[in-house]
């Protein structure tokens, strides 16, 4: 397993996915040796996960059962630690695209927050691409690195300490793209275009408030950015559900009608943040 | 200023009122030396007597309400604050008082506002925080310690957002915006004779009624024993609002088309039992989901706070007040007399109802019930007069895709339309504007449409000239009424 | 026919809506002896309009027909001339309710605009309320006037042509609920304010851009109103249609699935304008 | 700085490029003295030759490219600007310029800016317009004289988007946001070996291949007599993406999977017919709005300009160039060896893709296509992998509930989720930001999920053996790439 690369069977080391139920589940890391507890009852790594294929399922202690998955981006940003708010897969996918993002892109982000973009854009831009990524936040930098270790993923990308408002990304004229998604994105701006190559790329900057954004633009602008776009995107997921209508009586026929229906969720993520895009053009 | 104030907008013991904090409403009614729960929050309304409505009280020791004459801007001094948070440790250790410190601190009877400045105090995180998270960190603090409720009067708003946002299985998810849709497409107002067939607990019903404002006739087609009026109960109305509004079985509606229809078939006593919600697989789901977001607040807690399950009872509170003080009184004997008196005065309004229907000169429909819109549509839109407005809700969009080609092949209906609204609320404050992070998934869905004459009718100009003729009475009185 | 109540026949001086097809109308102005085109063939009023029912299918000159309907305050607003840009009726819907209007309320606006929003204010305050509207363009005001009479509702409403921003609205402490569409709202709201009784009431305003609003909350904050609360509505149009889906041959059956399908349109109204309301107290 | 650019950034004769004015895309072939319409002007791209991608051009007198060194600002004077627009009177006569004036600026040579400038100047209400109205005024007049256009390097962005707004019909509606969830959703990457099944005129295969980079293998199933890589093939993508290309014909996959596949039952000749778009009521009707929408554009024009309806020719040009000439120049007789040899080929390359889905450990499944999902997926699932993601895309939602259901019955899937997106657009001027005023009404349906072992391969130890010892050469193979 690595996070680039999927593998058939669980292997000592790899970081597989334990799934409950619905939306429920969580990541483990697997240990020869090791236990984890589930509600269903204990798992035992040497036994129950080690050597059976991906996608199976492992019958628990208690008799209850668990699906074993090989850890995608995806899953991994539904699991994840959080050590800050996250981008979520629905944003990722924006992003990626409109960063026209594939194997071989150099790419800078800031801040890493909790890896789960990071992880994304490693996966896209794998085996040939390399990411650039810093976080002023010393711990969360560290755990950072730790993580991308034990996905295998630590030679696609390299983490950097240090406050890219001052400091920039410590490379310059070799990213494809450039991903922003920090409090003052008007202030790296600047160190962003001098990390794009000089034939040009692309730049998105994700912020929640609309200041934020308004800043970001005229700094964009500034630099000679063109193609400016804002974006705003939103997940609206449906239950599939079996919906039995009363058919009232009004004198004459009763019963109920039978139909399936996509309903939506009472609530849904209302706001996650704009994400602005631009590119740098040769001129 | 307070003493210019109007006696309607004062708060009257016995008024129906609605509890306000924050986002959070319940509606109550005003006892006096009755306990009432809220937000956690126990407290008596005696001091709330007489007060203005819109006034904000305190929670006072002992549970009175202490009436908070101005809103106090936050004196919290967060002049001191750090520019980002990359020194921030989260170590669950950065709060000095402990969870006994606090409950020494309230039960000393110390404010909220006081409680929470110490609870600043003693943060040693607190200072290195951004000002934004100073903010917000004093906004959890508050909102958590700072017992502030406001009482203000029911309305359409208050109380459509109310349910939406607390009981919203009893409204068939019906969202306050979607209601808003149905009142103006509906074109509600003084002087209609509408035919409304809702079991979303008496809320659109009270809502058409309020923009009716007393004018015009309402016509509640009912399914089971008798109308529920629960939230109806709850706007306040006066007692001539009610003088208007006449109710009908679902079950005669069959026979009052084919021209089968006799009174005599009423069954003998109305049961007023509340109908069993036939909760699908959807609706009881749902509730689950409920209960895991509101962990703060009980679900099945009841809105009307003193009538926990009793929901008809409220609605005799209000609507037939002294009908159920006498009742309650007399014996036993002279109860059957009395109740002989009321069937026959029940059975004189149902012919009246019928009556008012028959004369299909209805001035519009509206539909929101847990019921298949479409054979209620095809039945009810007899009763309507061509050229009006019809809207029909439904929780869920496939039976209105039914109802739509039902109607259309039906005929007689035109510009109709199948939609939903999406509202989004906004969070505006100095660099800090976004929408607001969590929204509602989905307020339902609306078929609207008017009717025409049907190729029947037109053909046919003798059968229009009678209808003509026999103008109904109820609707001049309606006219004379609106020119006054 | 009024505006505020039904007629059940076609009158001369009526203003009917011509009804032609699925969102194609438009209102005419019912004359003796007057005629209208339509793509139908010619309407004559005398015979072909006044003493019929409302509702009633018309036979054009060309043998196609229309129907002839009652004028409603959102009819209006889906016919009438635009003079500016107007409020449409999912807006109006939440404005109403939001400012809570019903019969006997008394209701500030400006600008009167087309008179889309107006209106509907006066269908929802009749027959005991009184809408003030303030429009500063001179002809649009005049032209409101002369419409409110046409549409026999001049009784229930005031129309004023000065700068609400400088003179007001003309009345103070009589209002229920005040509405601002006017490009800077943040300047009227102390008049605002002075115009809603003394007891307290609702206010709205209307902005299509965030600045607007930003500006606005903070006058509104200023002159001390609470429950200030920011919204946007938009409205999802969905048609409905039977789809026929083929069944892929993979080497065995065939065919086509049929099933009705609520569509929604390719295009919709993506932003009207944010709708902020609060309230003034008491205290 | 224009000579240090690499080769693959400079246009050449052949490229298939992008055409873009503000939001309008337009993909054509580059060749030389062909001439191109783009909305509404005509002009040569021989210019273009040589010039690096995401250079602007204007368009000169004869229809010649000229490179615009840097983007002007707008140096138009609006010191000059009313306060508000109560003073303007609109009688239609506020332009001083006709029709024939401005027709004889053009004649001359004059450039749109210039011509902006003098209908300004002629405009007698401008001055009085506020500010804003000014704006909105030169925006519009510049966006109709000014013939400025950049020539970009297709990609997926730019692709999809174009596809989407210019002719959707042809991509089953699939909005470029929608497409930009299946490729995460679908863990598209280096190295996986993919099953495609779409209808989308070779856009979603263009995505994926884009996203794979060369890096292992697409098996692209398809109906009828052959794929469709119209859009495929306006990527660009260098020869060697296409080796590790394979086709499987539908009809042939059920046969498959009850193993009862024969390669000799191939019909004899691919007619590579595109098929005929089976539209419903609702393309068709959506195809009308379009065609009012677009009042500037006709919806009919080809988004290949210089292959009107020969789309297939235009995938040939790039994907199997050579093969292509060669048919063309060579005679009848040697037509007939010729079309046997290709035959055998085609045959061979059909087994080996029955062999790669025979494996049943594909990657994971994308689909995207005008047929109703539920047997694409039924099916196909068979030849993926246990804990792959697979991702189905439908215009339409409720034959997605349908393949939901069906999933959940078969089991094998997990974790299934049904969603749409909403996308939306802002205008971020100063003082002036707010979303843009139109939007799309939907972009689609996904569903989509993740397979596991289905309980029988479970319980049978012996049969999952069995798959690991048959490891694929071709995964093999696909790894060492990936260590490269």
């Amino acid at each position: 397993m690595s996070f680039v690369e999927y593998g058939d069977t669980i292997k000592d080391g790899d970081t597989a996915i334990v799934f409950l139920g619905h939306e429920s589940m969580f990541p483990v890391k697997v240990q020869h040796g090791s236990k984890t507890q589930t509600k269903y009852g204990v798992i035992r790594h040497s036994t129950d996960l080690i050597g059976k294929r991906y996608g199976s399922k492992v019958t628990c202690s208690k008799g209850g059962w668990v699906f074993i998955l090989h850890p995608t981006p995806e899953l991994w940003t539904m699991n994840l630690p959080h050590r800050t708010q996250i981008l979520y897969s629905t944003d990722i996918s924006l992003i990626t695209m409109m960063l026209e993002l594939k194997p071989g892109s150099i790419v800078c982000e800031s801040g890493t927050g909790s890896g789960s973009l990071s992880h994304a854009i490693i996966r896209t831009v794998a085996p040939t691409g390399h990411l650039y990524t810093v976080e002023f936040h010393q711990q969360r930098a560290e755990k950072a690195k730790e993580e991308f270790q034990e996905h295998k993923v630590e030679h696609l990308v390299t983490v950097k300490n240090q406050d890219v408002c001052k400091n920039g990304f410590g490379v310059s004229n070799v990213a494809d793209a450039v991903f922003l998604d920090i409090p003052s994105p008007w202030e790296a701006i600047g160190h962003a275009k001098s990390a794009l190559k000089i034939e040009g790329g692309r730049i998105c900057s994700f912020s929640p408030c609309i200041e934020q954004v308004q800043r970001t633009c005229l700094a964009m602008e500034e630099h000679g950015f063109t193609e400016m776009n804002t974006l705003e995107i939103l997940l609206r997921v449906y239950n599939v559900r079996t919906i039995s209508l009363q058919i009232p009586d009004l004198g004459k026929a009763q019963g109920t009608a039978q139909f399936k229906s996509g309903v939506p969720l009472k609530e849904m993520v209302g706001h996650t943040g704009y994400l602005t895009f631009a590119t740098k053009s040769l001129f | 200023m307070e003493e210019s104030v109007k006696p309607g907008l004062r708060i009257r013991e016995g008024d129906c009122v609605v509890l306000k904090r924050d986002e959070v409403f319940k509606a109550v009614l005003v006892l006096r030396r009755r306990k009432v729960i809220f937000e956690k929050q126990w407290f008596y309304l005696d001091n709330a007597i007489g007060r203005v409505y819109g006034t904000t009280f305190e929670v006072s020791s002992g549970g009175n309400l202490q009436p908070k004459e101005k809103m106090e801007e936050t004196t919290t001094e967060t002049k001191e604050a750090g520019t980002d948070n990359r020194n921030i440790v989260d170590d669950g250790k950065s709060q000095k008082l402990t969870h006994d410190d606090i409950k020494a601190l309230k039960d000393k009877g110390i404010k909220g506002q006081e409680i929470v400045q110490q609870l600043i105090e003693n943060s040693t995180t607190f200072r290195g925080k951004t000002e934004f998270a100073q903010d917000k960190y004093i906004k959890k603090k508050k909102k958590k310690y700072e017992a502030v409720i406001t009482i203000v009067k029911p309305s359409t708003r208050i109380l459509s957002t109310m349910y939406y946002a607390r009981e919203p299985g009893k409204i068939n998810h019906l969202r306050y915006d979607t209601l808003a849709q149905m009142l103006t497409l509906g074109n509600i107002r003084a002087g209609n004779k509408m035919i409304v067939m809702e079991t979303c607990a008496g809320l659109v019903l009270g809502a058409i009624m309020e923009r009716m404002g007393g004018y015009g006739s309402v016509i509640q087609m009912y399914p089971g024993g008798g109308p529920v009026r629960a939230a109806t109960s709850c706007f306040g109305f006066p007692e001539s609002f009610f003088n208007t509004l006449y109710e009908f079985p679902l079950s005669k509606v069959d026979s009052l088309v084919s021209g089968t229809f006799s009174s005599e078939t009423l069954p003998s006593e109305p049961e007023y039992n509340v109908p069993v919600e036939e909760e699908s697989n959807g609706s009881l789901d749902e509730k689950q989901t409920l209960t895991q977001e509101t962990e703060e607040e009980s679900s099945t807690e009841a809105v009307m706070e003193s009538n926990e399950t009793e929901e008809q009872e409220t609605m005799d509170l209000v609507a037939e007040d002294t009908e159920y003080k006498e009742t309650k009184e007399k014996g036993n004997k002279e109860n059957i007399r009395e109740k002989q008196r009321k069937q026959q005065e029940r059975r004189r309004k149902l012919v009246e109802t019928a009556a008012l229907l028959e004369q299909k000169n209805a001035d519009g429909l509206i539909v929101a019930s847990r019921f298949h819109p479409t054979p209620l549509l095809l039945s009810l839109l007899e009763f309507v007069a061509p050229s009006r407005p019809f809207v029909v809700y439904c929780q869920y969009k496939e039976p209105l895709l039914e109802c739509y080609t039902k109607l259309r092949e039906k005929g007689g209906v035109i510009n109709l339309k199948l939609s939903e609204t999406w509202l989004r609320n906004y969070q505006v404050l100095p660099d800090r504007s976004h929408p607001k992070l969590t929204m509602s998934g989905g307020g339902g869905y609306l078929l609207s449409g008017i009717t025409v004459t049907a190729e029947k009718v037109q053909s046919n100009a003798s059968s229009l000239e009678a209808q003509k003729i026999e103008e109904p009475t109820s609707k001049k009185r309606k006219l004379q009424e609106l020119h006054c």
